[in-house]
């Protein structure tokens, strides 16, 4: 991916940014993310369709902030959804990050608040089959069955919070989980205490996550963790006609509302 | 498990304003109601936070009632709103988690509708009782202490 | 290690009734943390309080719970006992054991237990309490008074005169309100204009009132003691500094065939106008939507003839902002009209009229200048039929209460007749005379015996026109309920009274309860009927509910003491139930990421950005602050912040979590 | 437009010429009507008075064998009978059980897929504009339209607005040139089955009526029920009698007046068949009053 | 040490006998494209042909949340009892684990048999049996012999399986328990004697000398390498709960008035929480001060205190990271940069 590795180099010859984040070759074929910040191992960058993580989860990091901003990410479709996600949530400004995207063939950068609302907007998550099948086989699940899946699936959590490190909108200082005053979250990776993990992080996605998959892919056990997410999105993109991570300066889901949100539940 | 018999816990999160002042109505109107309830007093609906309807079924209840203002009436104007929201979100991924929604009964009690809150609470109490006790919470209780597991 | 007592209150059998108290207060004193635990027949009565204040001395207690009635009704006595005693006052909850417990269920175990399981929440609770101290918050010396009926008037002259500040905004070109429209007044039949222009001209006056008519609130911010107003000044195309009130203008206008709101649609007045003669302010008011030149740009007859040159026909609606600390709604009421009542020919016969218009026929500044002539064909009716209950206490269309008002004006207007008219014959139909008030009976006895009026009980069934009469088919129910078919030359209807137009929205935009009639709910109906929910806003006159003119002023009287006692302290203490953000040792400083999700749901704008720096000024991090003053303690900000690091004194985290585990135990 | 028709007792006996008139108009009006096979009675006002399952079992049959023509509207022109029918619907509607037991009673399966509607609602779709356009000549006449009572009541079930004081007669009348007169006794009640009982009585409130519509000019009176119109016409004898005075004023159902806008002749019209003779032209009392010099 | 051989099949049959005598067989299996130890019935959906599974067997000593004790607030006392003494004894052979896996059974063992010792660890262990299979091939994350374990190390098994030709295993019994199981069923092995393992055995590199790279490691405390190699990696907690040696808890009451139990559950230095002060003070607030204790407690502090490596080089850490920090790697980057 020579045009990646190009614009990589201009950036950090021109001082337009002081840290390129990207996919470097890992260990038998995988992918790690490799941090750039000489000009010359701009070469280190690669771009094919092994890079499935979501980079953005390193802007929120204490000591990638140290390097400072602004800073350049090679960005997937959901990547920038996450990024307009963070500004959305005054996480840093439009100019301190600059995507580097794939358009069409060649690879870009973005550097306006109105392409990269653009571009967010135009380029939606699209699930790989597998997911699409297996969203759809629970969605025609009765509750019992569906009840009786995520126990089977959740029993082999130990709750090592791979999902949240992974995870790009969760940059909590201290989470909800460190709280213990009251304890909000049963800590032992018991049913009620996965239980009571998964529901939070779901709720505290709602509206939020950009369904990048990172989460899943993250899960050393293999749950897919990303549906309950997705779901939460779902619920927040049908219902409250919401859609996250493509305006930069529309408040949360769940901190607006709309006089006329439509229910079939309250009596 | 013989359902008439079952007595189901149940605990009413409602707010100040509304629907605390309406159940105050049923008790001057002494409008009866059934005894399993237990009703816990929030400033509004949008304080009532979802982890403490998730401790609720956790420490054992059978079911939740929330209820609060009707919306326009909010004493904080836009209180019921967001707690509207997250309910529609939270209640959707209950479901999605295989938990009952009926269990969790949603409504706007305003404070002149004395008949309407026991009217709420009597048909929670006939709901909850037909669903019978929390089986899902009970099994995962259950599953707490444990030998070794598969994985 | 807390100390928590616990009060059980029989309330005499209230409670007492349907649960074991001794069996609840021995079962209470073995909760850990409860060191004394005691039931007394009436907590709330002095003895009981005192019993409280001396178990909070000698017993040293950390925590006080009382299970009695509802914390809505005795939470701050009880407070007040034990700050008395030296406890602070928000370690004291109240366990509603009253109404939610034992005026709900049967006398049973269950009840009992109940009452039990609702104490140690409560106890659990009051362990997690912290001593909190009101907050200080400046007020604004200043009243605000939406509508310049009589009820606004008297507020606005009593908060005046107790030498604070008001601004007094009315819809209409002039103050006065309905009263203004009424030739006399029940029960004395003195003349209305003359009791209440004097009062009129004493507002515009008074230097501590200042008047906004032909205007409107749009919108009210902020909370008790700082609110924010802004107030729309529709144009009224005058320049009121210059125009003299000289009315050239009127005369001038070509544009005469408007009709009269003010006489209600029976007179008519020019495009440029003064709704009556002792409109205060006396200036006129263009109405944009009948005057020519605002429809054709042509015209402008009255800035030829102003000789003040005071026509100012660009003149744009100015939005007002103010400071003001009190809101006194008197908006008033309206009356329905007579296309209400397909009964009576869905309002097509002329000659049937409201009682309001009836008034302004009698009145000496009315359309006909006090001669009582019929709107068909100006010819002086020999026979009056006056339907009372017009509309009121009437299910089936949807005005179920009593407008209270209608029995007394029925009967003046009967009498003033009689006087004008000697020898018609006046027919009055009704149900139920309600003349209860000072005078009242008395006055429509002299109707009946002295001006002869004939009091017919019974309802109209139908009326319709023929040969020029209107038949009033009713029946004398006093008389074997024998039909009975009046040829009247014209019908009053005394019809029902409702909620002003735009009171719904206005009721929003000030953040205030209301009815299903759209009549703004007071506090409480018997102990609070002048003060609404939402502090700081008060109620006075019809808006709250139909009143006549003496209850008008009384409670636009107590609503302006209310006022009064709220300016009299210098500054105003606040529940200290509002939110705050955890501050935490550096490097972390607050646990808050600002994502700022609570500055987006707070409807009261009360959280702000503060920014953490280095001494050498870096930027460390941007937390969210609560502006204590602002917040109002709805507590959305606490459930919806997801590193949990916002918290609401009073209702906090581990206060509830620790009442829902306390239940489940 | 199709639809089906239900004639009910009166429009082949007491009130054939209001089926007459019907026919007559019908072709003109573009108006296909296909009778309801095998109908029965409706059941009128003594079946409801005596056994509630008799008095739905009754019309539900009618229905019933409406759906078996698969017919998506019926038309009946008895205010009565619609009556009937229209409660009947509606109860059933909502009371699945009480549907049930009656179709087993009728031993026909019963939907309540058929809409019923009224002589009015017929008129007021099918007389469109360019349809009246076609009409040879104008029904200029100063008439007062007399609803009685079940035309619009129960409002809960004909829906009708302005139960108080209706329009719809009114409306159509204007379309074909008629001129109606507002009155006080549009829904005054004319005595209705007190005819047999107590004529007396009848006399008096239906001659009421007749001498409100005289004091307003009026040439005649338009009804769309042939209880009001026997009321009026038949027993104007009785009404004379009670009054004490000669009435000449005719009743008109609205269908003729269509008939007589369409310059159908009176034979077709079934005008013959009236006890007050109709020559709106020659009519004396209501060209005196209208110039005034009544008594 | 006795020796023999056993045909693949006879070697199923041999477990089968196992689960007949009412043991509990755990065995690898295949779930989501990961293989997992798990409790099995039947012996044909035990995988063979693997390199290493996803997660280590220490689950069978030191499980995810064990109840310590538990409370009971009766009428009158305070009833507590000690769930040590109420673990059910029911024997257990873990079939399939790598002789790394066996190595790292013994020193969680040798860490929880520490003052005061651990009953719950202790009894499990005597109950436990380890039938363990020879490494025949590996991958680049596995570093065994650089930190003194080898594809065929006896240490830690009761039996040592190691696959030779024509299909057939080549079994040396090395304990009492190990034996015991053997004479079961005696029939389904053949006597053989001593034969020459290592040309069996997967050859795994040791380029990376463990014990002169904790010599290192001595003053790298404050060495930006830290900062450097640890850019990429997010504080999950996976390495540690993947890693068979990795033995931190954490102890969580849950409970009301009336009742409640003391939990065990593991814990992760990758976590902020884990150095958390109350107030609020975290010596180890950063990523990269946590990745350094991580390696420093493994490779530095435990060879000092009890001169044993804190890893068994088993290679689940560097396979389970989402980031792919490759532990071997980041070894070799040490060596090169101290």
């Amino acid at each position: 991916m020579n045009q990646l590795n190009q614009i990589a180099k201009e950036l950090l010859t021109s001082q337009k940014v002081k840290l390129v984040i990207g996919y470097g070759e890992g260990t038998d074929g995988r992918v790690r993310p490799v941090f750039v910040r000489k000009s010359e191992d701009a070469s280190q960058l690669i771009w094919d369709d092994r890079c499935r993580q979501n980079l953005a989860v390193y802007l929120n990091k204490t000591e990638i902030r140290e390097i400072g901003f602004p800073i350049a990410i090679v960005s997937l479709p959901a990547t920038v959804r996450s990024i307009v996600q963070l500004i959305a949530e005054h996480q840093f400004q439009v100019e301190d990050v600059i995507p580097i995207v794939q358009e069409g063939a060649n690879v870009t950068t973005i550097e306006n608040k109105e392409r990269l609302e653009q571009y967010a907007a135009a380029n939606p998550v699209v699930f790989p089959p597998f997911v699409v099948e297996e969203i759809e086989n629970i969605r025609n699940k009765s509750v019992e069955e569906r009840f009786e899946y995520w126990q089977e699936e959740l029993s082999r959590c130990f709750k090592c919070y791979a999902c949240r490190a992974a995870c790009p909108l969760c940059y909590c200082e201290r989470c909800i989980t460190d709280v213990n005053t009251p304890q909000w979250v049963c800590v032992p990776p018991h049913a009620i205490g996965t239980f009571e993990w998964h529901m939070n992080r779901a709720m505290h996605l709602a509206g939020r996550c950009v369904e990048c998959g990172s989460c899943t892919i993250a899960c050393p056990v293999g749950i897919p963790i990303g549906l309950l997410t997705m779901e939460a999105t779902r619920i927040a993109r049908e219902e409250l006609g919401y859609e996250p991570g493509i305006k930069c300066d529309v408040p949360a889901a769940l901190a607006t509302f709309r006089p006329d949100d439509k229910e079939s539940f309250i009596l | 498990m013989e359902n008439e018999s079952f007595e189901p816990k149940i605990v009413a999160f409602v707010c100040n304003w509304c629907t605390y002042a309406g159940a105050d109505l049923t008790g001057t109107s002494r409008i009866k109601y059934a005894t399993n309830v237990r009703i816990i007093r929030f400033p509004c609906t949008g304080r009532i936070d979802y982890n403490l309807i998730l401790k609720a079924f956790e420490r054992g209840a059978d079911g939740v009632i929330v209820s609060g203002c009707h919306p326009n009436d909010c004493h904080y104007t836009s209180g019921n709103f967001h707690a509207r929201r997250r309910w529609i979100v939270f209640r959707g991924l209950l479901e999605y988690m295989g938990i009952d929604p009926r269990r969790i009964i949603f409504s706007w009690v305003s404070a002149a509708e004395g008949a309407k809150w026991a009217d709420v609470v009597n048909r929670a109490v006939t709901e909850v009782r037909q669903l019978g006790p929390a089986k899902e919470f009970n099994e995962m209780r259950k599953s707490q202490a444990f030998e070794f597991r598969s994985v | 290690m807390s100390r928590i007592g616990v009060f059980v209150c029989h309330c005499g059998e209230n409670i007492a009734a349907t649960v074991d108290c001794e069996k609840v207060a021995k079962t209470c004193a073995k909760i850990p943390g409860v060191v004394y635990s005691v039931d007394y027949k009436y907590m709330c009565s002095d003895p009981g309080q005192n019993l409280i204040r001396e178990a909070i001395k000698e017993k040293k207690l950390t925590g006080v719970v009382v299970a009695a009635c509802s914390p809505r009704m005795h939470e701050p006595t009880f407070r007040r006992a034990c700050a008395e005693a030296g406890l602070n006052p928000y370690l004291c909850e109240m366990a509603n054991i009253r109404e939610q417990c034992s005026w709900v269920h049967p006398k049973s175990k269950a009840t009992t237990q109940k009452a039990i399981d609702i104490i140690s929440t409560l106890v659990a609770k009051v362990k997690r309490n912290r001593a909190l101290f009101p907050i200080q918050v400046p007020v604004t010396k200043t009243a605000l008074v939406i509508g310049g009926g009589i009820a606004g008037i008297q507020a606005a002259l009593d908060i005046a005169n107790s030498g604070h500040k008001v601004v007094l905004v009315e819809r209409e070109p002039s103050i006065g309100g309905h009263m203004a429209q009424l030739s006399e007044t029940f029960p004395t039949l003195d003349c209305s204009q003359c009791i209440l222009t004097p009062r009129m001209v004493e507002v515009a006056q008074h230097p501590n009132i200042t008047l906004y008519s032909y205007s409107e609130v749009e919108s009210l911010s902020g909370f008790i003691g700082n609110f924010t107003a802004r107030i729309r000044k529709k144009a009224k195309s005058i320049d009121e500094k210059l125009c003299t009130g000289c009315g050239e203008c009127m005369n001038a206008c070509p544009i005469k065939k408007n009709p009269s709101e003010f006489n209600m649609g029976l007179g008519t007045r020019p495009a440029i106008y003064i709704p009556f003669p002792q409109a205060i302010p006396n200036k006129p008011v263009i109405d944009r939507e009948r005057c020519t030149y605002f429809r054709t740009g042509k015209c402008r007859f009255c800035e030829t003839k102003c000789p003040a040159q005071a026509i100012r026909f660009d003149q744009k609606d100015e939005l007002i902002d103010i400071q003001v600390g009190a809101v006194v709604v008197a908006t008033g009421f309206n009356v329905v009209g007579t296309s209400f009542f397909p009964e009576y020919g869905y309002g097509k016969y002329k000659d049937v009229i409201t009682g309001l218009q009836f008034e302004r026929l009698l009145s000496a500044s009315g359309p006909t200048l006090g001669e009582l002539k019929r709107p068909s064909d100006g010819s002086t009716p020999k026979k009056i039929a006056f339907i009372a209950c017009a509309g009121s206490r009437d299910p089936a269309k949807g005005i179920e209460y009593c407008s209270k008002i209608c029995c007394m004006y029925t009967a003046k207007h009967a009498m003033l007749y009689k006087h004008k008219v000697p020898d018609g014959d006046a027919y009055v139909f009704y149900m139920d005379i309600r003349a209860g008030g000072k005078g009242y009976d008395e006055f429509v006895r002299r109707a009946i015996e002295e001006d002869h009026v004939n009091y017919i009980r019974g309802r109209v069934s139908r009326i319709y026109e023929r040969n020029g009469k209107l038949i009033v088919c009713g029946a004398d129910t006093l008389l074997g309920a024998e039909p009975v078919e009046i040829e009247a030359d014209m019908v009053v209807l005394a019809t029902a009274g409702i909620a002003n137009q735009g009171a719904e929205e206005l009721a929003q935009s000030l953040h205030i309860s209301y009815d299903h009639h759209q009549f703004f709910a007071e506090a409480h109906p018997k102990l609070r009927p002048v003060e609404t929910n939402t502090a700081g806003i008060f109620l006075a006159g019809a808006c709250q509910s139909p009143k006549d003119i003496p209850d008008s002023v009384s409670q636009a009287s107590a609503a302006a003491s209310k006022v009064s006692t709220l300016f009299s302290q210098k500054e105003l203490t606040r529940e200290p139930v509002v939110a705050v953000i955890n501050r935490t040792a550096p490097p972390v400083y607050s646990t808050c990421v600002g994502c700022f999700m609570c500055q987006s749901a707070c409807p009261f704008n009360a959280i702000e950005r503060e920014e953490i720096r280095t001494r050498d000024g870096k930027l460390i991090k941007t937390v969210a602050r609560v502006n204590p003053g602002l917040c109002q303690g709805c507590g959305t900000c606490v459930a919806l912040c997801r590193s949990k690091s916002i918290d609401l004194q009073g209702f906090s985290n581990e206060q509830v979590y620790a009442e829902v585990t306390e239940l489940f135990a | 437009m199709k639809v089906g028709l239900y004639h009910g007792c009166s429009l082949e006996a007491s009130s054939r010429e209001y089926l007459e008139s019907l026919r007559a108009i019908a072709p003109a009006l573009k108006l296909e009507l296909e009778e309801v096979q095998n109908w029965n009675c409706c059941g009128a006002s003594s079946a409801h008075a005596m056994d509630h399952i008799l008095a739905l079992s009754l019309p539900a049959e009618t229905l019933a064998q409406a759906e078996q023509q698969s017919m998506k509207e019926v038309l009946v022109p008895c205010a009565a009978c619609y009556g009937r029918l229209a409660a009947t619907k509606a109860e059933l509607a909502e009371n699945q059980t009480l549907k049930q037991q009656i179709s087993e009673r009728i031993e026909m399966p019963y939907a309540g897929s058929t809409e019923i509607l009224t002589i009015l609602d017929i008129l007021d779709k099918v007389l469109t504009a360019d349809v009246v356009k076609s009409f040879p000549q104008k029904f200029s006449h100063k008439v007062v339209c007399y609803y009685g009572c079940l035309l619009v009541r129960p409002p809960k079930i004909t829906k009708a607005q302005r139960v108080e004081d209706p329009l719809m007669m009114e409306d159509i009348l204007k379309r074909i040139g008629a001129q109606p007169l507002d009155w006080g006794m549009k829904t005054e009640c004319c005595g209705a089955s007190f005819s047999i009982t107590r004529t007396d009585l009848v006399g008096m409130m239906s001659g009421k009526i007749i001498e409100d519509a005289i004091l307003r000019g009026a040439e005649a009176i338009i009804v769309a029920c042939p209880m009001c119109q026997s009321n009026l016409d038949m027993r104007r004898q009785a009404i004379e009698k009670a009054m004490g005075k000669r009435y000449s004023i005719p009743v008109l159902f609205i269908t003729q007046a269509i008939g007589l806008a369409l310059g159908l002749d009176s034979s077709a019209l079934g005008l013959k068949r009236h006890f007050v003779p109709v020559s709106l032209l020659e009519n004396q009392e209501a060209k005196a009053v209208a110039t005034g010099k009544s008594s | 040490m006795t020796y023999y051989t056993i045909s693949h099949n006879n070697l199923l049959e041999f477990l089968k006998s196992i689960r007949a005598q009412g043991k509990k067989l755990i065995a690898p299996q295949q779930r989501e494209q990961k293989i997992f130890f798990m409790e099995t019935d039947d012996v044909s959906s035990i995988v063979f042909d693997y390199i290493q599974t996803s997660i280590s067997p220490k689950d069978i000593l030191f499980p995810r949340v064990e109840p310590l004790i538990t409370y009971e607030l009766t009428a009158d006392a305070l009833q507590v009892n000690d769930r040590a003494e109420q673990l059910p004894s029911i024997s257990t052979v873990l079939f399939g684990a790598r002789p790394c896996d066996a190595v790292a059974l013994t020193m969680l063992e040798k860490f929880f048999a520490e003052e005061p010792g651990d009953p719950f660890v202790e009894k499990r262990a005597k109950q436990l049996t380890v039938i363990s299979v020879s490494c025949s091939k590996a991958d680049s994350y596995c570093f065994c012999t650089s930190v003194g374990v080898s594809p065929g190390d006896t240490r830690g098994s009761d039996i040592l399986l190691t696959p030779c030709e024509n299909n057939e295993y080549y079994v040396e019994v090395l304990t009492e328990k190990g034996n015991d199981l053997v004479q079961k069923s005696q029939n389904l092995f053949n006597k053989s004697e001593k034969k020459e393992k290592e040309k069996y055995l997967a050859n795994v590199s040791s380029d990376i000398p463990a014990e002169e790279i904790s010599k290192r490691l001595e003053n790298a405390f404050n060495n930006p390498l830290w900062n450097e190699a640890s850019l990429r990696c997010i504080g999950c907690g996976t390495c540690a709960y993947v890693c068979p040696l990795c033995s931190c808890f954490d102890i969580e009451d849950e409970g009301t008035q009336k009742c409640g139990t003391r939990l065990r559950c593991w814990d992760s230095c990758g976590f902020a929480l884990f150095t958390m002060h109350t107030s609020g003070h975290n010596p180890r607030r950063t990523q990269s001060e946590r990745w350094r204790q991580r390696v420093l407690h493994k490779f530095s502090y435990l060879p000092q205190r009890v001169q044993v490596f804190g890893c068994v080089g088993c290679g689940r850490c560097s396979r389970a990271c989402p980031v792919d920090m490759n532990l071997k790697e980041q070894l070799q980057l040490i060596k090169e940069a101290l």
